[in-house]
């Protein structure tokens, strides 16, 4: 065990990776020599040469077209796209490729890519370093979608996600790279060094694709939530006066209903925090499907608390952020709902 | 805001339309072996002449002349005639079959047999194919069993893609023959991909990957000029200019103002513009690519000048856009009555083998085809198990997945 | 009035818009000499000139990329992307430039344009030309979704999303070109002519966007659906042997949420009906704000009938689409529950 | 399946790496007055020579030599001049203040500022501008007062872009200069478009649009150069070659292969090479293709040939990945330095002129600075109403934002 933040651990999983894998590459943008614009990679060039961690031209649809054709000559590819707001031009051969590949090929082809990305906001990068495009991928079928919470899920998620024959979308929520966020940019900032999740072993462990972790138990009501709104959601939670459970989803899709539906079903309360967009964010797929398995429990209707939709505005990011007091208040108001 | 009279915006427009007479006079085509072959690893810098003439092998009189005759034996050109007729007789078979209702839809390579024959010949067995909708004569030549391909085409029991596919989206992995994509253009980065991780493994294998010419205009085509150029990979790089793009012509790709095979210049590349209706240029050209990627040189771009000469697909009818006769016109013949021209040329064919061949085939896919209808038929017969529709989508089958099948009740 | 189908409506508002208004142009892949590769483009090269109706090189991204630089140049481009499962190389453009482009410049750029789409299954296109992805896009601040269920909804929405000055994608349900179609592939193919909604005004007149309209009243389950589905839908409720009301939404985003609360607040019961994937699809949203809205006065659990979670198979296509059966299935459950 | 050692995959490396001597000598740079001026409508077959080799007008004894030399006036020469030292004295401004913490973020253009004041010039005051993020020197070459664009990137009350974008990512109406995206080169088919639409509506202005090197990679750069070549659109398609993009130099871009502006020869458009740190060749090489666009020749690719002298943002340390004396060494020198001693030569400035216009630009900068201020900085004072912040994203507030913004209680 040793005290990683989210950076060290996300370039942790990569050299055990390289290390025990040759058929493991890393790729992007400024990702070789330079080591990543977050360092995400730092080091491991040096440590495996240009031949296996290395940089890309500026596209990010040639990089993931880039990454299925090796995906299919037997290799593991590992991308970065710089910000997922950048993941745009890479929509088509995501969803159109990586995601359709083995089932149209009647499982012929398939292409395991492991695609990195840093998401949401909270770092003064306006609105094109802040946004949250989950909610997106996670309707799109063929696909993985995970983002992690802290550095241990980090790097367990992302060791999976590189040896899973599937492709996966693993989001990194860049506020919290070095350290968990509450939600109050004004407070003083916070180390993974005290954190129970900021033990990471140095070596291969796996977090499993696919499961969601309660990270508080309760009784009272249940928050689902994942990535950086897990820190900011447990805030809420020990100021609420309640005792409310907090699910970490870690993985979206698949989605790990049962462990969801089991807590609300005893709860009978519900809030959703996403930092995304609300109208359509994956917030609104995880109300659903609690309805739809937990309705004659429910207690007083779910709430969503979500970015606005806007985009994220630079002058305007606490305004946008999904923050504590927002969270406290759809709890209020579900508890009294 | 009406428009000014003076100025207009420039918005291509073909040489004729239905009701005016096709002709192509002022084509530029060079002679036959007009073109030198330069060494296999030529300075790209050096080799922009090659992008503007047309490599060009079989002349006026049937004969093949000049440098880039690959002399080939009579056998294997035999063999590339034989599999360009197998290939325009099954696509007329299989177009008929959809025209009676046996399968949803249906695309012929009419003309444009010569580039996927020669190519697949010049081509290792070990080397990746990653094609467009309009190279089934690679599945030819490279063997496959032509029950396979229409079982794929009928989505029927025996279809490999499971009836997930429509029709001539081809999938043969025993063939090194990649999954084909609806979506234009998008295997054409793949395949830089698949020979970078040729590289990287230390095997001998390159790619080979095709789009029409109009699909040039999509971003894949760009990325995968840049990363083959950048990562200097062993992959050709093929642009089938067979004119038309469903109802657009080539000109709605940049073809009035440049070449294709010009494309390769910016990046550092060799384009080489090849008689795509000549199957010994195709051949030549392909080899010479081939051995140029084997031996480290890198990447080269190909375009293979030719025509559609059928319509776009089942769903299209080209007389509403070009006149009826203009495939006739077609200054650069036809790839089969070519090289069927040259074997009797050079003695080692007549037109009595060429009928009794023509029967052979024609035999041969009215056998295959009656066994593949034994399989089912889109509309009749066996097909693949209902629940296999939500296998595939990940390697295992997720929860919901699961629960969504059950409440299928498949 | 005359009678049009689908395909005659949309062209007659092209033609409409064309008419009065010289900033208008119309442009896409074939559309211009061909007419289009469903025809909705039909004879308006001829009528209009190769200025303001033509063919482009075949690139999405471009595409839209060529009709935001005219949009923001005064004029108002109505673009056909050929079929809705090639929209993704466009996906950079719509969501951060076409949705963004008010937002980010401070109100003093934006782009005014129409991106026409034909989309949905049943008429045996396999997965590269059956899918249904307007769930992605009304996950997108800055865009407006529409998709019409008919012709005279098609050429009033078209007409307003034309007119509209901010960007606007038409969804047109293409199994409904050349009739309504009631789910069941062997059923007699029914025209527009006998169809109320057949009868299309040739001129100009709007049907605004934002707005919903209840195509069949009733007091026991509410329905919401748009495109195919409402056909499907309005089918179903007539062989349930309850009172099933049906909402047509025909504008996605913004949604017409009073509308739809105010009914099943009313009837206590609804089922969702859409073609698209389940996870994450439009559906979920409806859901969740019906939800949100209405939960003291559900009887039983919102279900949704949609699409499976895999790509539409070629030859599953009736298996996959969810027909009269699926959504019967649904009204017995939320009636029962 | 380990790597073989025979074979290595090809990944571009710079010249330099950290702690490594830098030189430039084997950099291919022509004489000034070298290239000859082609007639602005000559065919772009003939001008293939221009992609590769460099039009450069000032010479080493800082004269002004050969066709391309625009010959201007002493008075443009300084208003040039001092507009590049406005934009770098001004950058260098802001970057300190975002180094105190009174902005989120900054980018600075030195060593390139000749690029966007020179094409400024040249260009005509209703030509529509569609930058990247690097080209400050158009807005302070057609006269934006500093104010606004301080207010703009303090996000302060001031801002026109009422706080939502970064700082540098400028928007200007007035100007005809486009709102700057944070999305690299999405600007750049855009850019077509607006042309597109000038010629439809019979107009003579016309558009001009840039991207860095590395961003020609990106898809946008494909489709502005085919849509720009097949409507044969009035616009200038610029290609900022500074040999860095943040860590990765122009070997990822495929510039170890090819020149960028030898790209429009597949696209059947000129493609210039220029000196980029040469005022007057930049002033010239844009006149050349802004006079060709407007008599109805259509589009020409500039590459200008630069470097990136800081770092690539604020967010950036340049000597983790190159030497830092790199920009010393970078043999076609510094923009303003070249223009300077040009004007001396001639007898139209003295180093004392220079000194004192220096001081009094920073005299108003620190002016204008003082002044925005007062609107507010990111963290204090005035800024935007916060409910602005549901504004314009439609022209009409819908429903779903009105309420989110009465949520929100703004
Ligand atoms: C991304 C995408 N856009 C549009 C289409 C529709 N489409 C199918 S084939 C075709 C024409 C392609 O022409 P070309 O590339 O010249 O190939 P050819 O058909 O001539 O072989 C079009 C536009 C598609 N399949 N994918
Ligand atoms: C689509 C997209 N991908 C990645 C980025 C991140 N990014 C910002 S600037 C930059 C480098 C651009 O280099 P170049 O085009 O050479 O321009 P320069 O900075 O040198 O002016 C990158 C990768 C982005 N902004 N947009
Ligand atoms: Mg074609
Ligand atoms: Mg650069």
């Amino acid at each position: 065990m040793t005290k990683m933040n989210m950076v060290q651990a996300i370039n942790s999983a990569q050299d055990v990776m390289l290390e025990r894998d040759s058929s493991v590459v890393v790729f992007g943008e400024d990702v070789g020599y330079f080591g990543g614009v977050f360092n995400c990679t730092e080091g491991l060039q040096k440590k495996y040469g240009i031949q296996r961690v290395f940089d890309t031209p500026i596209a990010e649809g040639g990089i993931i077209a880039l990454a299925i054709g090796m995906g299919v000559n037997e290799m593991r590819p590992v991308t970065e796209i710089q910000f997922s707001d950048y993941i745009y031009p890479a929509f088509d051969q995501i969803v159109s490729e990586a995601s359709r590949l083995r089932y149209r090929s009647g499982g012929e082809y398939w292409a395991p890519i492991t695609i990195r990305t840093p998401c949401g906001g909270g770092i003064r990068g306006g609105q094109t370093h802040s946004q949250s495009p989950e909610g997106i991928f996670t309707h799109v079928s063929g696909v993985k979608t995970a983002m992690p919470s802290n550095p241990y899920d980090a790097k367990g998620l992302l060791i999976s996600a590189i040896e899973d024959d599937d492709p996966t979308i693993f989001f990194e929520p860049k506020r919290l790279y070095n350290g968990p966020f509450f939600g109050d940019p004004k407070a003083q900032s916070q180390s993974w060094d005290s954190h129970v999740k900021g033990d990471v072993p140095e070596g291969h462990y796996t977090v499993p694709i696919g499961k969601a972790e309660t990270v508080r138990a309760g009784s009272d009501l249940t928050i689902v939530t994942y990535g950086t709104m897990v820190h900011v959601s447990l805030a809420a939670a020990e100021l609420s006066g309640h005792d409310v459970e907090v699910i970490d989803l870690r993985t979206l899709t698949p989605l790990d209903i049962d462990h969801i539906a089991s807590s609300v079903c005893r709860t009978g309360r519900c809030v959703i925090v996403h930092e995304a967009t609300k109208t359509g964010g994956f917030g609104a797929e995880i109300l659903s499907q609690i309805q739809e398995t937990c309705f004659w429990k429910l207690e007083s209707p779910i709430v969503r608390v979500a970015g606005w939709d806007i985009p994220y505005p630079h002058a305007f990011e606490w305004e946008y952020f999904p923050g504590q007091g927002r969270v406290l208040d759809a709890i209020k108001k579900v508890m009294e709902g | 805001m009406v428009p000014s009279s003076g100025k207009n915006l420039n918005v291509p427009t073909p040489r004729h339309r239905p009701g005016e007479e096709p002709e192509f006079d002022d084509l530029d085509i060079p002679n036959a072996g007009a073109a030198p072959r330069p060494d296999i690893l030529t300075d790209p810098k050096e080799m922009f002449a090659y992008a503007n003439t047309m490599i060009r092998v079989l002349d006026m009189k049937n004969k093949a002349v000049g440098e880039w005759n690959p002399c080939l034996s009579p056998d294997d050109l035999r063999k590339g005639l034989t599999d360009m007729m197998i290939t325009r007789i099954y696509d007329d078979r299989m177009q008929n079959m959809q025209r009676v209702g046996k399968m949803s839809f249906y695309m012929k390579s009419r003309g444009e047999e010569a580039v996927a024959v020669a190519q697949a010949m010049a081509l290792d067995k070990k080397d990746m194919l990653f094609p467009s909708y309009r190279q089934q004569g690679l599945l030819i030549s490279r063997g496959r069993d032509l029950l396979d391909m229409m079982n794929h085409c009928l989505s029927n029991s025996g279809d490999n893609c499971k009836g997930r596919q429509l029709p001539i989206m081809y999938t043969w992995k025993e063939g090194n023959f990649f999954s084909i994509s609806g979506n234009l253009g998008t295997q054409f980065c793949q395949a830089v991909g698949w020979a970078v991780a040729s590289v990287y493994k230390g095997e001998d294998a390159i790619a080979s990957t095709w789009v029409g010419e109009g699909t040039t205009a999509e971003s894949d085509f760009h990325h995968g000029m840049t990363f083959a150029a950048v990562y200097n990979a062993p992959v050709l790089l093929n642009v089938v200019n067979n004119q038309w793009a469903i109802s657009s012509f080539q000109g709605f790709a940049g073809g009035e103002r440049a070449t294709f095979a010009s494309r390769g210049i910016g990046y550092g590349m060799p384009g080489l513009r090849v008689d795509g209706n000549d199957f010994l240029a195709v051949y030549a050209a392909t080899k010479w690519a081939a051995e140029r990627a084997r031996c480290g040189g890198g990447p080269t771009m190909i375009e293979h000048f030719t025509y559609r000469a059928g319509g776009h697909s089942t769903s299209d009818d080209p007389a509403k856009y070009r006149p009826e006769d203009e495939p006739e016109v077609w200054p650069l013949g036809d790839p089969i009555e070519r090289l069927k021209n040259h074997l009797i040329e050079i003695g080692e064919w007549s037109d009595e083998r060429h009928e009794q061949t023509a029967k052979d085939i024609t035999a041969l896919v009215t056998k295959k085809y009656k066994e593949a209808e034994s399989y089912g038929t889109l509309n009749s017969g066996a097909r693949p198990e209902v629940s296999s529709m939500f296998e595939d989508v990940f390697k295992e089958m997720p929860d919901n997945l699961r629960r969504q099948r059950q409440q299928l009740g498949v």
